[in-house]
Formats: structure tokens, sequence, C-alpha cells
């Protein structure tokens, strides 16, 4: 009894998850795969609400094409291999036309060969240059690179007159990334890195860390990390008494962070996309409808503050949208075409203008220097 | 025939009808990858039921030789210009020569404290293959060249089923063989008294060894075919939860059965797919059904079956 | 010397909270030879329920309270529900049941909660005490003093009161208790209970040093068991001593060694100590009788 | 000859001296009983002689060669077996597996050959089956090869053990109390067994609580008292030893042995 109660349950779930048949006049499915759990949630949770949420308001203004969109999300909980089946399920099984998603770009690098192979276009929300670099046919991104946000610092820095930088990163992905970024672009800047110090995701104490940076001599602290690391490394800092300046990286990206560290946040400077400053911005500011917009949107319904994670999924789901409307159609080929001629495209990352070479469109510019002051943050440039 | 050859041919033989139904069945390619990754689980799960199941030593650092395997199947080619196979085959070597060396000290240890001991192990693997990023990229993983076997390009969901169902195959096999063998009584003779094995004339510390290098090997096998499968790594293959999930497959599936490994094996891989029905509550339900598995059927699916299955059949 | 200090303080934040987990665990490991791996998520749920709590308007005493109250009653229903019908499973089987139930608490954690982090405010301010050239937060000897609490109030707790009588008898022969007329049930139960107040505590003390979210559970359940056999397993002092020794271990292996690798540090030298010391550092020796 | 030979063996526990320079030797064919009250020390001197404990003083030799602190399963392979008073039974096992375990040493195994299953592994197998089966019908269990050990009643497990220890064909035999917990029956069953055993050529050495039994099948006897050799000789002398009688019975017993 308890054996036929099992094996039934069992085949009934494997007929739910096997693919049915396409009719004609479907919704058009869009496809996504993100770590809502797992190390990178803080990532993706954002980044699935936001899909959610704006699917939801475009379907509510009449869908594209006239066609209603579909999203099929599955949550691949930080793990590449998950990844991979969860790319090869939306392409075989969901048969999606396009893809949003790939929080990390360890899940991005590892679904990226399904879509290819599939001619699939597929928008990645990771940071890592090596996704568009060398450009894949398919493969598009919305985040700037880590690349950028070591460029943006380091000139910051040098802007003020120092050299010696400490640099104190994650082993995790984002943080590893960064940190090989900066390593390889600081010689070009005349930076100088006299510490290079690293802790594990999870780590609660990061003083032995900076009592080394302490001993280096290092002129300024550069930590890369996004999630909780930031926030004890900067508490860590105040607490040691550095009287350094500190500069967090773009993975801090939500007013989440200056409640988590604090008053230690105080002069902490990073480089961020324009959202976080929204209200800030000059009114002249092509990007400030945009961010305002999707921010009020986002605070209004999820009751939580807006981060630039959920801004990368909402560039890429537009970005799509209006490719698949210049196209007209939901080929691959034809939406693939559609997305590299994206010009001046506004979103909350920067201002994208593809090219067949260039497959995320940002440039340094796409950046803006903040400060945290009064707990606020504070648009520098 | 004895029984352990009748269940010995008969295992096999359901997994070989299982190997050709299943693409009859679900031709998709998604359906065929989750199949190949329920064989490459099989197969170190099989690993690990040889040496928990069978020999009762615990490991909760198994992925640590399943990213051996895999990792050596990456970097070989990218370090070294060596053949993919090839470098997979030096992981499964290295993975074999690593439990070789580390396993007379860690293996003296009992019960909690070999758990610790091969944790610590596996953490080790983890951090190196996380922190050397300009050996093995790090967190973001690196690359795996595509299997090119005498000029013929191995790609393809149905191949890479097939590679991989025919390798558990072979791999069931020799752990049957092994099983019903004066060394498999031996193992589980020492499983159940070590003394008595002693005193049998049983090498305790040389049989707990030989089959803790065995379970690396079968490990690393199933490292390397991943790798060759995602042709990508990244450190999530030494990861403690992949450990952890490797032991649950035994366990679920029922220590000491070799049937149950795979069964365990394939519960744990379909499992999530099942699940994303679920939305938010997949952890929840994952977790849930673990628990309720282990009360219900507390000696694992396939012997708690088959126990159920015999007393109805007395009734 | 400030260097030492400061290492040291570092050392001894982290290594009482792994103190208290690795304690939580062997409380349970004594009742029932169970290794309890939810641990960690009575850490989590401290931290969790207490920062809810407190924002939406609780003081943060009753918070607090709130906090241990959850995290006891899940522990409690985590031994009726899932280890009292799993009785006399393997041991084995039961660590896939605290495994799955672990797994379980976090699923519904994340819906309940969210995936943020969160932080508290510091019991005694943010600023540092100054010591010799290290500074030290105030909120660091609110979690030693708590986790020394906690300690002392166990001891005489086990050594003082008739329960806490049966609780030793229970681990010290579990079927002699039993005979003896001693609920060994209620013992079991009881243990569970504890150990998610003293899991829930540490999660409170230090939520404000670390911060906490939904996942920092399976993180410190891990450091807690490696603390817990470093010690010796069944042992309360060598819980704690375990516990201690890891967190100086990892400080002083980031600070003097590598960052990177400190993990690694802290991990070869358990394993070191294994092998001399196969029982851990305060663990029985067992010698089998035939 | 002597077969098994000890000299001076001493071991403490934590200061209590568990053995105290006890000499004593088994010849082939004969059965040596080592007899003494409880906690006399002759369990110990079991676990010391087969390689479970090491003598902090004394040797012991086999066959007349030195093998003190060899590892129990070395000493297996030069010809010494043993049983266990406390039942050492590999439970997840059939009855016929466990004695195929103790033919372990008489098997050839190469383990690649196992892996692969080839013939020879297969005839190997059959041969163990064979002989462990012969071994099943010599203790009276060969009706219950299949099933698994767990199920047998504790008299037919001790027979189990004997059986286990005889598939490694061994020239020395030590039984922990063989007859401890078995009906009249399955005592005068191991009685039989004992004896063939003896008469086989066999080194028997057993310790045990049933006097009946000691009297009947022993060749010399060896008594222990707190972890000294109190009295050696042959049975008939040793019930005589009015030292013996009374550390085994006490003052009171005296009379009651006499009047058996």
């Amino acid at each position: 009894m308890n054996r036929r109660r099992l094996a039934t349950g069992v085949a009934s779930a494997i007929l739910l998850c096997a693919a049915l048949p396409l009719s004609a006049a479907e919704p058009i499915k869009i496809g996504s795969f993100l770590s809502v759990t797992g190390p990178a949630s803080f990532l993706g949770d954002p980044e699935k609400r936001t899909l959610e949420l704006y699917v939801q308001k475009i379907n509510a203004a009449g869908g594209v094409l006239g066609r209603k969109l579909e999203l099929v999300i599955y949550d691949d909980g930080g793990d590449p291999s998950a990844a991979r089946t969860f790319a090869t399920r939306l392409v075989e099984s969901d048969k999606v036309v396009a893809v949003v998603g790939g929080t990390t770009t360890a899940t991005s690098m590892a679904a990226i060969p399904v879509f290819e192979e599939a001619q699939i276009p597929f928008i990645s929300l990771a940071g890592g240059i090596e996704i568009v670099e060398p450009v894949k046919p398919f493969t598009f991104k919305t985040p700037h690179t880590d690349k950028m946000a070591c460029e943006k610092i380091f000139t910051d820095i040098k802007k003020r007159g120092l050299a010696k930088v400490g640099l104190i990163s994650s082993t995790a992905g984002f943080g590893a990334s960064m940190r090989t970024q900066c390593l390889k672009v600081a010689p070009a800047h005349g930076i100088e890195i006299v510490a290079d110090e690293r802790y594990a995701p999870g780590d609660t104490d990061t003083t032995p860390q900076l009592n080394k940076i302490k001993a280096s001599g290092a002129q300024a602290i550069v930590n890369a990390d996004f999630g909780q690391g930031p926030a004890i490394v900067t508490r860590n800092v105040r607490q040691l008494g550095l009287d350094l300046p500190l500069y967090q990286s773009h993975g801090v990206a939500s007013k989440s962070f200056i409640d988590l560290a604090g008053p230690a946040a105080e002069g902490v400077r990073l480089p961020a996309a324009a959202m976080l400053v929204a209200e800030q911005l000059p009114d002249h500011d092509p990007q400030k409808k945009v961010v305002l917009e999707y921010k009020q949107t986002y605070e209004s319904t999820q009751r939580q503050p807006v981060s630039t994670f959920g801004g990368h999924a909402y560039d890429g789901l537009m970005l799509l949208v209006q490719a698949i409307q210049r196209a007209g159609s939901t080929d691959g080929v034809k939406i693939r075409d559609a997305l590299r001629a994206t010009k001046g495209f506004i979103g909350t990352g920067g201002v994208v203008n593809m090219s067949a070479t260039d497959h995320m469109g940002l440039d340094l510019s796409a950046f803006r220097m903040l400060e945290i002051r009064g707990g606020d943050w504070k648009l520098l440039y | 025939m004895t029984p352990a050859t009748r269940s010995k041919i008969a295992l096999l033989g359901t997994l070989a009808v299982l190997l050709l139904v299943v693409p009859l069945l679900f031709p998709s390619a998604f359906h065929l990858r989750v199949a190949a990754l329920v064989w490459i689980n099989a197969i170190a799960a099989l690993g690990l039921a040889l040496l928990m199941g069978l020999a009762g030593q615990v490991s909760l650092g198994h992925a640590g030789f399943l990213a051996i395997g895999a990792y050596a199947t990456a970097l070989g080619p990218r370090h070294l210009g060596l053949d993919p196979l090839l470098s997979m085959l030096a992981g499964v070597f290295a993975a074999g020569i690593l439990a070789f060396l580390v396993g007379r000290p860690i293996l003296r240890l009992k019960g909690h404290y070999l758990a610790v001991a091969t944790l610590g192990l596996g953490i080790l693997v983890h951090l190196v293959v996380v922190s050397e990023v300009a050996i093995t990229g790090g967190p973001d993983g690196i690359q795996v060249p595509r299997l090119v076997l005498f000029g013929w390009r191995v790609v393809g969901p149905e191949i890479w089923y097939a590679i991989t169902g025919v390798v558990l195959l072979l791999a069931t096999w020799i752990a049957l063989n092994l099983e019903d063998s004066s060394t498999g009584r031996a193992l589980r003779a020492l499983h159940d008294s070590e003394i008595a094995a002693a005193v049998a004339g049983i090498d305790v510390a040389r049989h707990k060894l030989l089959v803790f290098v065995v379970a690396a090997v079968y490990a690393a096998l199933a490292g390397g075919l991943l790798a060759l499968l995602n042709r990508f790594v990244t450190p999530d293959v030494a990861s403690f939860l992949r450990s952890i999930e490797l032991v649950t497959m035994v366990v679920i599936g029922g220590m000491g059965s070799i049937a149950g490994a795979i069964v365990g094996a394939a519960l744990l891989t379909v499992l999530p797919q099942l699940l994303t029905f679920f939305h938010d509550y997949e952890h929840a339900v994952l977790g849930l059904a673990i628990v309720l598995f282990m009360v219900f059927l507390r000696q694992g699916i396939v012997p708690g079956l088959a126990g159920l299955f015999a007393r109805g059949r007395r009734a | 010397m400030a260097e030492f200090l400061q290492l040291l303080f570092a050392g001894l934040t982290v290594g009482a909270v792994y103190a208290l987990v690795a304690l939580g665990f062997t409380l349970i490991f004594q009742a029932s030879e169970v290794v309890n791996f939810a641990q960690g998520e009575f850490v989590m749920l401290g931290g969790m329920v207490t920062v809810f709590a407190f924002k939406a308007g609780v003081p943060l005493p009753l918070a607090a309270l709130l906090a241990v109250l959850v995290a006891v009653a899940v522990g409690l229903s985590l031994h009726r529900f899932a280890i009292e019908p799993a009785k006399g499973a393997t041991v084995v089987t039961l660590i896939i049941v605290t495994i799955g139930a672990s797994i379980f608490i976090r699923g519904i954690a994340q819906i309940v909660f969210d995936k943020q982090f969160h932080a508290l405010p510091a019991f005694s301010g943010d600023e540092p005490l100054r010591l010799l050239g290290a500074a030290i937060l105030p909120q660091s000897l609110w979690v030693l003093g708590g986790a020394a609490l906690v300690v002392v109030g166990l001891r005489l707790f086990m050594e003082r009161t008739l329960f806490g009588a049966a609780v030793r008898a229970t681990a010290a022969n579990r079927l002699a208790a039993e005979l003896v007329g001693i609920d060994t049930r209620r013992v079991l139960a009881f243990a569970f209970g504890v150990s998610a107040a003293i899991g829930a505590l540490g999660g409170i003390l230090v939520t404000p040093v670390t911060l906490t979210s939904y996942a920092v559970g399976t993180l410190l359940a891990l450091k807690g068991f490696a603390a817990a056999m470093l010690g010796g397993i069944g042992n309360p002092v060598g819980a704690v001593l375990g516990g201690v020794l890891l967190g100086l271990l990892e400080s002083f292996a980031a600070g003097w060694i590598s960052s990177t690798y400190k993990d690694a540090v802290a991990f070869v030298v358990i394993l070191l100590v294994l092998f001399a010391l196969p029982q851990g550092l305060l663990g029985r020796r067992a010698i089998e009788r035939v | 000859m002597s077969r098994l030979r000890g000299e001076g063996l001493s071991i403490a526990f934590g200061g209590v001296r568990a053995l105290d320079g006890v000499s004593f030797s088994a010849n082939a064919g004969e059965v040596l009983a080592i007899i003494g009250p409880n906690g006399a020390g002759k369990t110990t001197l079991f676990n010391i002689v087969s390689g479970l404990y090491r003598a902090q003083a004394g040797r012991v030799f086999l066959d007349g060669r030195d093998v003190t602190g060899l590892p129990p399963h070395a000493l297996a392979a030069l010809g010494l077996a043993r049983t266990f008073q406390n039942l050492q039974i590999f439970f997840r096992m059939s009855v016929l597996e466990n004695v195929m375990v103790g033919r372990h040493l008489k098997e050839r195994r190469r383990l690649f050959a196992e892996l692969l299953g080839l013939p020879s592994v297969l005839r190997e197998n059959r041969e163990s089956r064979r002989r462990a089966l012969a071994l099943l019908a010599f203790v009276g269990l060969a009706d219950r090869a299949e099933d698994p050990a767990q199920s047998l009643p504790y008299g037919a497990l001790k027979r189990l053990e004997i059986a286990r220890a005889l598939a490694s064909e061994p020239k020395v035999l030590m039984l922990d109390e063989p007859a401890a917990g078995c009906n009249p029956v399955e005592t005068e069953e191991i009685d039989r067994l004992v004896l063939a055993l003896a008469r086989a050529g066999i080194a028997v050495v057993l310790v045990e609580h049933d006097m009946k039994l000691v009297m009947r099948i022993s060749d010399r006897v060896l008594v222990l008292d707190r972890g000294r050799v109190l009295a050696e000789g042959r049975p008939q002398e040793v019930r005589a030893d009015p030292r013996v009688i009374e550390a085994y019975l006490g003052r009171h017993g005296l009379q009651t042995a006499h009047a058996a």
C-alpha cells in the first residue's frame, strides 16, 4: 500500500515536470534560473522579485507583441551544476524563447554552452567579465564588471593623492573575482597593493586581517564582497580605529548595508549604479526617471530596500522585451540581432549601447562614486 | 547458484533494463541530462556505500575526492596540455593515492572522530580549489575542453547518458563482486566487530585503507565524468554540502545495500527537479521528505521496502 | 602586545559562540548519542526571531526571550516529531534526520523571515574599549560573559539538581538509568530544549557583532561539531575548550600565518590532535571489553 | 611439545595488577583449562595471548617462536584462533558467511581478481562455502547456514564462534567460556567438540566456569587467582588442592567440594 502510494506519487510528479506540447498563440515564455537560496540568495532574491513584479506589470499593460509573457524561474541554489541542469530544462522542456538569469558568474558560465548551442539569447545578471569577453553570439550581461569597479576606485584613490592600498576580499565568487581584477589593473593606475588579505564567506570577525593591513602601511583599504562581509569589515575597521579611507565595491548595493554597518559606515566610499542615489540625480540625468520609477515600484510592493541586483534583472528583462518588440518575432537569432543593436537603452545600471563586439554596452560613466554621509548615500560625481 | 549470485544478476539485469528503457520513456535532452547526473551521483554513492555500508566507516568529506577527479579533468588540459580523458584517469589515480596516504592515520579514528577528520579533509580540498585562483580559477570555476576520442567529438546528451550509464553498470558490477569476495566479507566482518575480524586473521587497518581507496576512486571517477558532462567545474563539487548530500544518498537508499546507493542517488538527484513545483517551499519540502523517509524507512528505502514486502508476503 | 591582544579577543569572541554550539551538541549527544546537525539552526532562530520581533517594536529583552522560547519550541518539536519517532535507528540515520530537519527549518525560515542580513544594536554601545592598544567591543564582553554564565549555570544545574543528576545518569548508562526509573525520554526532550535555548542565546548575543540571516546555521553547525570533537564529544568542558581553541586557532592563523588558509590551519590542527589523541582532548578513552 | 607458551606475563590497568607474572604452556592434542574466580585475570590472559592487549612484561611463544606484541591478525596467521566470552558475532552476515570469514587466511586474495569477479575468485568462494558448510555440520548448524546470524539462539552462537575459529585451521584454539549460558544438551555438544578437536592434534586452551565440564575434558588445569598462578596440574590434583578450593569457593565451600 505504502509502496504503491509512493510509486504513483513519483510517477505523477514526473509527468508534471515532463514537457507538455505547445499549441499556437501561446504566451511568450521567458526563462530564468537564479540563486534564490544559498550563499548568493542576497542577490538572487531581489532578482526573482523584480522579474516576477515586472512580468506582471508588462502583462497588465497588454504584454509583448500582443502576447502575454510567461516567466519560468528555477532556483539553482548557487550550484553551477544545478544551473546547467535548469538551463537544459528551460531549453528542452519549457521551450523558452530567451533567458534572463544567472545570479553568479559561476552559474552563468556553467549554463552558457546550453543556450549557445540552442541559439537562445541569454542575458546574464552576473558581474564576471568572462561572461562577455570573449563575446559569445547569444550571451549578454547587464551588470557592470568587477574590473570597472576596481578602475573607478583606483581612480578615486589616485585623485586623493594616495597610492598604497590594502585589499581585503572574500574567498567567495564575487570577492575572489574582483580581487583578481583589482590585482590586475592596479599597476596601470599607479596603485601598489601592499596587503592582500582574505576571509571566508560567513566569517564573523576580520580584525586579524585588518591588523595585518594596518601593519602594511596601506593608505587606503578596498573591500571586495557583498552581503554581510562588507558590513563586518566596515565595523571592524572602525573598531580598530583605523583612520584610513575605506572603499567598498558595487557589491554593497543596497541601503541595508548602511543599516548593518551602522555609524561605522560614515565616510565609506563606493562605486555604484545610479539607483542608490536616485533622488539626488540632477533632473537632466537621463537615468533619473527610470531609476526613480523602479525604486518606487519595488519598495512599495516588496517592502524592502531596493538593490542594484534587482536593477540588473530589471535591465535584463527590459532589454529583452524591447528587443523582442523590435525584432517583431520570438526567433532566437532575430532577438539576438535586436539585442545587439540596442542603442541608448536607459536602464538602472546605466546607458546601454551594445554592438557585435560589446555584449554589455556599459562604460565607466555608468558608475557613480558615492560616499556615505549622515547615514545616507551622497553622490560625489 | 548462491543467493549472492542470484541477487547480483537481478540487480545488474534491472539496471541494464532501466538504462535501455529510460531514453524511450523520456527522450528529451533535459531528462537525459538528469538521468546522466543520476548515474554519476550513483557512482560516487556506490563507493561511499562500500565504505559506509559494507565496512561501517563514515566519510563526511567525500566530495573532496569528487573534486580531485573533476579538477584533474579540467586542469590537465589547461596547464599541462593533456587529453581530458587521460587527465581524468590521472585524477582518479591521484585520488586513490591521496586516500592511501591519508587513510591510515585517519582510519584509526572511530565513529564521530572519523567523521570530523574526513570532514576536515574535504574542507582542505575545498579551500585549495577556492583559494588557488591562478590554478583552479577560484570560485568562478574553470572550463573543461570537449572530450575527443580518436577524432570523434563526444557530444550530446544521448552519448553522455550512454557513457555514464555504462560506467555505472561496470561500477555496480565491480561493487557487487567486491561484496561477494573474501575481501568483501572481511569488510563486513570488521563493520560488526573489529576485534573478531582481527582474531580471524583480517588485517583490519589494511582492509579499511583498501575500501577507503576504492571509495575515493569511485568518487573521483564520478567527479571526472561530471566535469566532462558539464564541461565546467566549480568549487561547489568539493563543498561540505555535497559531501552531506552523498552520505544522505547512501543512508536514504539503505546503508549496506548496493541497490540502495543507486536508489538514493536517483531520489536526491530527481527530487529537486520535482520540487520546483513547490517554488519557495522547495527546501522545506526537501528537508521534510528526508526526515519522513528516515523515520518511516529507517533502514533506508531498499532494505525498508524489502522488509515491508517480505512481511506482507508472510502475512 | 596590542596585536596579540586583538587577535586573542577576536578568537575568544568567535570561540565563545563555537563553544555554545559545541555545548549544545554535547548535551544532546550525552543524552542520546545523537549528533544534532540542526544545532546551528537554533543559533539562527535566536538571532532572527529577536531581530524581527525587535523591528516589530518589541523591547529588546522581551524579543530575546521570545526568541529563546521559539527556539526551545522548535527544539522540543524536533525531538518529538523527528528524533522520538526514529528511536532505535542507527546513529548515522539519526544524523541524517537532523540534517533533514535543519534543511526544513532553514526552508521555513527563509519564507517566514527573508533572505537579507540583519543586525541588532549592541547592548552597550559600539564604542570600543581600549586595552593596551587593542580595541575590544563591549558586545564581545557580553558574548564572553553570557557564554561563561551558560557554562557555569549548566554545570551547577547538572550537579545540584535532581533532574541534572537524571541527565548525568542517562548519559553514563541509559539502560541503567531506565532501570532505576528515570524517564530517559523526558531527559532527551529536556536536552533538546536546553540545547536549543543555549544555541538561541548564543545567536542573540552574537548578532550585534556578526549579523545574522536565515542561512548562518550551516557553518556554525559545522564549526561547532568540529569544536565538540576537538574537545572530545560527550564532555561539556571539552566542548567549551574545543570551541574556544577553534576560535583562537582561526584568529591567530589569520593574523600570523595566512588569512586565506586560516580554516585549513584550524582543521590541520584538529587532525593532528586526533591523530595523537583519537578521543579528542578530554574524551573518555574507551576500553573495549570482549 | 609445547604449542603455546606464556612466560611471566604481567599487565596492570590503572594501577590494578590484572596479571602478575603468569606462565603457562599448552601442548598439541591437549586440553588446558584455565579456571579461577571472577576477576582472576583469565580473559585478560586470553586477550594478551591473542594480541588484543599488550603485556607490560613477559613473553608469548607460539611453536617456539617469540610472538610477543604481534597484532591479532598476525597471530591468527601463525595458527592461533579464539572465541569470546561476550559473543563477537558478525550479526549483519549469514551464519554461513560468519564461518567463511574464518576462512579468510586460507583464501587467496588478489584484489583485482576479486573486483572483476574472475573465475578463480568464484572457485575460491565455492571452496570456502564447501568447507564452511562442513564445519557447520560439525558443530550441528548445517540447517541454519543461510539464516541471518542474529536469528540464532545463544547456545548456537557459541558453536558458531567455534566453527568460525576452526575455519582458519588453527594449531591453537582458545575458547573463552564455551559452555556459559548453554543448557546441558548444548554443553554436552561442546564437550564432544572439544575432545574431537584435541584428538585432531589441536592444542585447546579454555576458560570455563562449569567445573564438571572442566574435570571431564581437560588434560591439565591452570588455576588463576587475582592475577597469579595459584596451582597447575592434572584435574584430580587441582581439585584436591585446598588452596584452590579456598580461593575458588571460599572456606565455606571446602566441604561441598569434598562431598562432590
